[in-house]
């Protein structure tokens, strides 16, 4: 809206004079264009224009906006739950996950060493929170689950979008490796200020504040007898 | 000798219908005129973008404010073009006055506005075609239910239609004497760069604000038509002694 | 000059020095005479005469009102004018008091200028009746 | 009833009056001729018959309402000139259908039927028509509008001879037909004279005859004689025209006001009389100068 401000005037005097100088030398002489071939112009338009409304909400249908993400405080309200769950994870204990996080992937490995090393993770982009916890019973097996929360950019939940890492492991070492990097474009569309006059949804730049590119972490089971060595918390 | 006895609205509307077929070349600027807003925009009016990790991602914004806002000036245009003799001239060749004559000049110019709102909503879903087709990766916000759609397309029809009332106003004052083509745009020019002054444009944000800030169809419609017919209704008494053909 | 109606195409001429709605009575004269329109007959309107004449119907009307006026043409109340019974004769006397009479002026006047005597102009004017009359049968 | 009645009426541009003082009534039904020579305010008042134009002072009634502006007028008179104009969107054809919604007397058939005969193209845009055609297409929408007040201005300007014709006989025609008011303006008032009943004359806007056509016939004549003679003969009535022919032979056209005695008299003394046409007394009577043209060259 603010740039329209700046736009209209200019605009406004540009036209001005364009259109006052047509004006001039319209009224004088009459066009001799043959009205058959402008009629054909003109229905060929609206044809064009039609076809392309149609074709632009069936091929490329709007992304909807989760209406409970439509609120700063929302947003706030998430982003300090994710803190507190992190946290209180660091500082040994798991508070219920769900409402936050949604376990994104799961891995399970059969396993029967004694040892686990989980290497300290140096990938400069890519450094999640790692937990551990003993399981009570000695199984043979170790699950790993990513937990995700919300991302969103601009209003969109993009949760889906984003990547889970690979995990891998050799011999007595658990690696963790990056995700494939994933690169969103997206084009933000609106028809016009007198659009969204009459609607919620103000204007597009006012969504740039509901942003917030959301927190993951690891959450590793191991068998009861398992020593785990390496850069990760425990939590009980 | 028996007189013809006519009726002004009869009138009014056989003009109208006449004017429907015959201004042509009306529609035909107006594609022009949003074929070149279409192209104007196709640059976009922003761009943002970030990254966490190993996710990243841009965003253009898009928007059909600038296809709107050339309508608006279309109808400006268009509205001094209808003041001009030679399409007064044609309205005198058949049954009329000066008050038919402005009635059905402004039953056309709202007709057209509506039509230019339509064609604003549906071109630009044609410049979304465009730009999805050259960005695969593309999302669309703000989906508006058909009502909004409606009423948007009415909104940007009354936008429009002010402005053609200005455009008739000015028109006519040019019809008057022709000074007021040169006396006008340093006026408004002038009264701009005063208004700027202060490095805000108070008194334009302020009128634009009037307007746009309006979130009710039904006062929009009140606000924009009771100015307009001021400015038609001042275009109208200052023509009432102008002669045709002269 | 004139460019309708078949045959009374030449008989009008608007460079005459007659006024046109004379020259409609004197056609209509020459219409009774010949017996072209009989007596007691309706005569042509003054619509038909300006269609037939490319002419206003005013004049028309003009010269029909000559004939009316001179009793060639009685009117009919509700019905238009009608030709006199004795239309004819007060025709032929009328031509033979003006017309006839002026154009007999007109002759001695050029038989004088050019040195004709009574005798020869006499004998022009004996020959010339014999052949229209010999012509005529 | 009067169809058009003026008083006094008078329009200026600037300080040059175009009609000044005019005074005259057009009974209904009756086709006058308004004559007179270029910019002698001709159409400047057929405009204010038809309302384009408002009068400075004076009155003008048409239909016994002031015309200026005013809808009844509109409505039951139509004005027919060479600057007329059409949207250029619209066909002729379809512009003849716009003129039958318009004039609720229109003639369809009758338009139909002249726009077959002057094979006109319906599919044809009015600006492209030539000059002639233009005038052709003009004069078919004022017959078959049947208007109560039907105003020709110039109509033939562009048309060959063949056209012109035609449309005198069309318009005279359909005057029979339908009979109505009309005023028919033109330079040419031999190719019209015929078909008018009335002629109204103008010189710089004033008025130097209204009467009928028959009465115009009549209104002079032309003497021929030795110049001192005819001096003699006519020292004290007025000239309308002087020509001198040779050293001492004169053309003199006056007013027809002599008895036929005075005529006979003139004869006697060698002068021949003539009748004038009435293009020569318009021509007379509306020219600059009593000796017209040659004395412009007799003083060089």
């Amino acid at each position: 809206m603010t740039a329209l401000f700046f736009v209209l005037p200019i605009l406004v005097i540009i036209v001005l004079v364009v259109g006052i100088s047509t004006y001039a030398s319209k009224s004088s002489e009459k066009r001799h264009s043959s009205p058959q071939k402008k009629k054909w112009i003109v229905g060929g338009y609206v044809t064009v224009i039609v076809v392309a409304t149609v074709l632009s909400y069936t091929f490329f249908p709007a992304k909807k906006i989760d209406s409970t993400i439509m609120h700063r405080e929302e947003v706030k309200k998430q982003e300090d739950a994710e803190i507190a769950i992190i946290n209180s994870g660091m500082a040994g204990k798991l508070l219920e996950v769900e409402r936050v996080f949604t376990d994104k992937k799961t891995w399970t490995f059969s396993y029967n060493k004694r040892d686990l090393l989980i290497p300290n993770n140096d990938m400069q982009e890519y450094s999640p929170n790692v937990f551990v916890i003993s399981k009570p019973v000695d199984d043979n097996s170790v699950e790993v689950t990513h937990y995700m929360s919300k991302m969103i950019v601009g209003g969109i939940d993009f949760t889906e979008e984003k990547g889970s890492p690979e995990i891998l492991i050799n011999e007595e070492t658990l690696k963790i490796y990056a995700p494939e990097p994933v690169e969103v474009t997206f084009n933000k569309f609106t028809e016009g200020f007198a659009f969204n006059q009459f609607s919620e949804s103000k204007d597009m730049y006012s969504l740039n504040n509901l942003s917030t590119h959301g927190s993951e972490f690891l959450l590793i089971k191991v068998p009861k007898s398992v020593k785990v060595s390496g850069a990760f918390n425990y939590v009980k | 000798m028996s007189l013809v006895e006519v009726n002004s609205w009869d009138i009014v509307k056989k003009q109208y219908r006449y004017k429907l077929k015959s201004y042509l070349g009306v529609f035909s600027s107006l594609i022009i005129i949003q074929v070149l807003a279409i192209f104007f925009s196709l640059n976009g009016t922003g761009m943002s973008g970030g990254s966490s990790g190993t996710f990243s991602y841009k965003v253009n914004y898009y928007s059909g404010d600038l296809i709107l806002v050339f309508m608006m000036l279309w109808g400006f245009i268009t509205a001094i073009i209808i003041t001009t003799k030679a399409y007064r001239y044609d309205d005198t060749s058949f049954v009329t006055n000066r008050l038919t004559s402005h009635f059905s000049n402004i039953l056309f110019l709202i007709s057209a506005s509506l039509f230019a709102g339509l064609t604003v909503f549906l071109s630009s879903h044609l410049f979304r075609l465009i730009t999805n087709i050259m960005n695969v990766d593309s999302i669309m916000v703000n989906e508006h239910t058909p009502l909004q759609i409606a009423k948007g397309i009415i909104g940007a029809g009354l936008y429009i239609f002010l402005f053609t009332s200005i455009g008739y106003l000015v028109g006519m004052l040019i019809q008057k004497n022709k000074l007021f083509s040169f006396f006008l745009p340093i006026v408004l020019v002038g009264a701009m760069y005063l208004d700027g002054m202060n490095n805000d444009v108070l008194i334009f944000h302020s009128i634009s604000l009037y307007f746009l800030s309006e979130t009710l169809l039904s006062l929009l419609i009140i606000k924009i038509m009771s100015v307009s017919l001021l400015f038609y209704g001042f275009a109208i008494i200052l023509s009432a002694r102008m002669e045709v053909r002269a | 000059m004139w460019y309708v109606g078949g045959d009374v195409r030449l008989i009008l001429n608007s460079d005459s020095m007659k006024p046109i709605y004379v020259q409609i009575a004197e056609w209509l004269e020459t219409e009774i005479l010949i017996q072209a329109i009989q007596c007691d007959e309706k005569i042509y309107s003054q619509y038909q005469l300006a269609e037939m004449f490319n002419i206003n119907p005013a004049t028309a009307a003009k010269g029909i009102n000559i004939l009316a006026e001179e009793n060639v043409l009685y009117k009919k109340r509700g019905l238009g004018m009608f030709v006199a019974t004795d239309a004819r004769h007060i025709i032929l006397n009328k031509r033979k008091n003006t017309k006839l009479r002026a154009m007999v002026n007109e002759l001695a006047k050029e038989a004088v200028q050019l040195q004709v005597n009574e005798e020869e102009l006499v004998e022009m004017i004996r020959g010339m009746h014999q052949k229209l009359k010999g012509d005529q049968k | 009833m009067k169809v058009v009645e003026c008083k006094n009426l008078t329009k200026q541009y600037g300080r040059v009056k175009a009609v000044n003082d005019l005074t005259f009534t057009l009974a209904e039904n009756k086709i006058t001729g308004l004559v007179g020579r270029n910019g002698a305010g001709k159409t400047t008042l057929l405009k204010m018959i038809a309302g384009y134009l408002h009068h400075n002072s004076g009155n003008i009634q048409v239909f016994s309402e002031n015309p200026f502006n005013n809808l009844k007028v509109s409505a039951n008179t139509i004005f027919i000139d060479n600057s007329m104009s059409f949207s250029p969107a619209l066909t002729l054809g379809q512009l003849l259908e716009t003129a039958g919604e318009f004039y609720v007397n229109w003639d369809k058939n009758l338009a139909n039927r002249l726009f077959k005969y002057f094979s006109l193209n319906p599919d044809q845009s009015h600006v492209n028509l030539s000059k002639g055609n233009k005038s052709t297409f003009n004069m078919i929408i004022g017959l078959a509008a049947h208007c109560p007040l039907t105003i020709f201005d110039e109509p033939t300007s562009g048309m060959d001879a063949g056209t012109r014709k035609d449309f005198y006989r069309a318009l005279l025609k359909d005057y029979i037909a339908h009979p109505r008011t009309i005023i028919l303006s033109s330079h040419l008032l031999e190719e019209i004279e015929d078909i008018l009943e009335d002629i109204l004359l103008i010189k710089n806007g004033e008025k130097l005859l209204h009467i009928s056509v028959a009465e115009l016939k009549e209104y002079a004549i032309g003497i021929t004689g030795k110049t001192d003679r005819i001096n003699q003969w006519l020292s004290n009535r007025e000239r309308i025209f002087t020509h001198e022919i040779g050293n001492d032979d004169s053309y003199v056209v006056i007013k027809n006001e002599c008895s036929s005695s005075e005529l006979e008299e003139a004869r006697e003394i060698g002068m021949r009389i003539s009748q004038v046409s009435t293009e020569d007394i318009c021509m007379h009577l509306t020219s600059k100068s009593k000796g017209g043209i040659d004395h412009v060259f007799s003083r060089g």
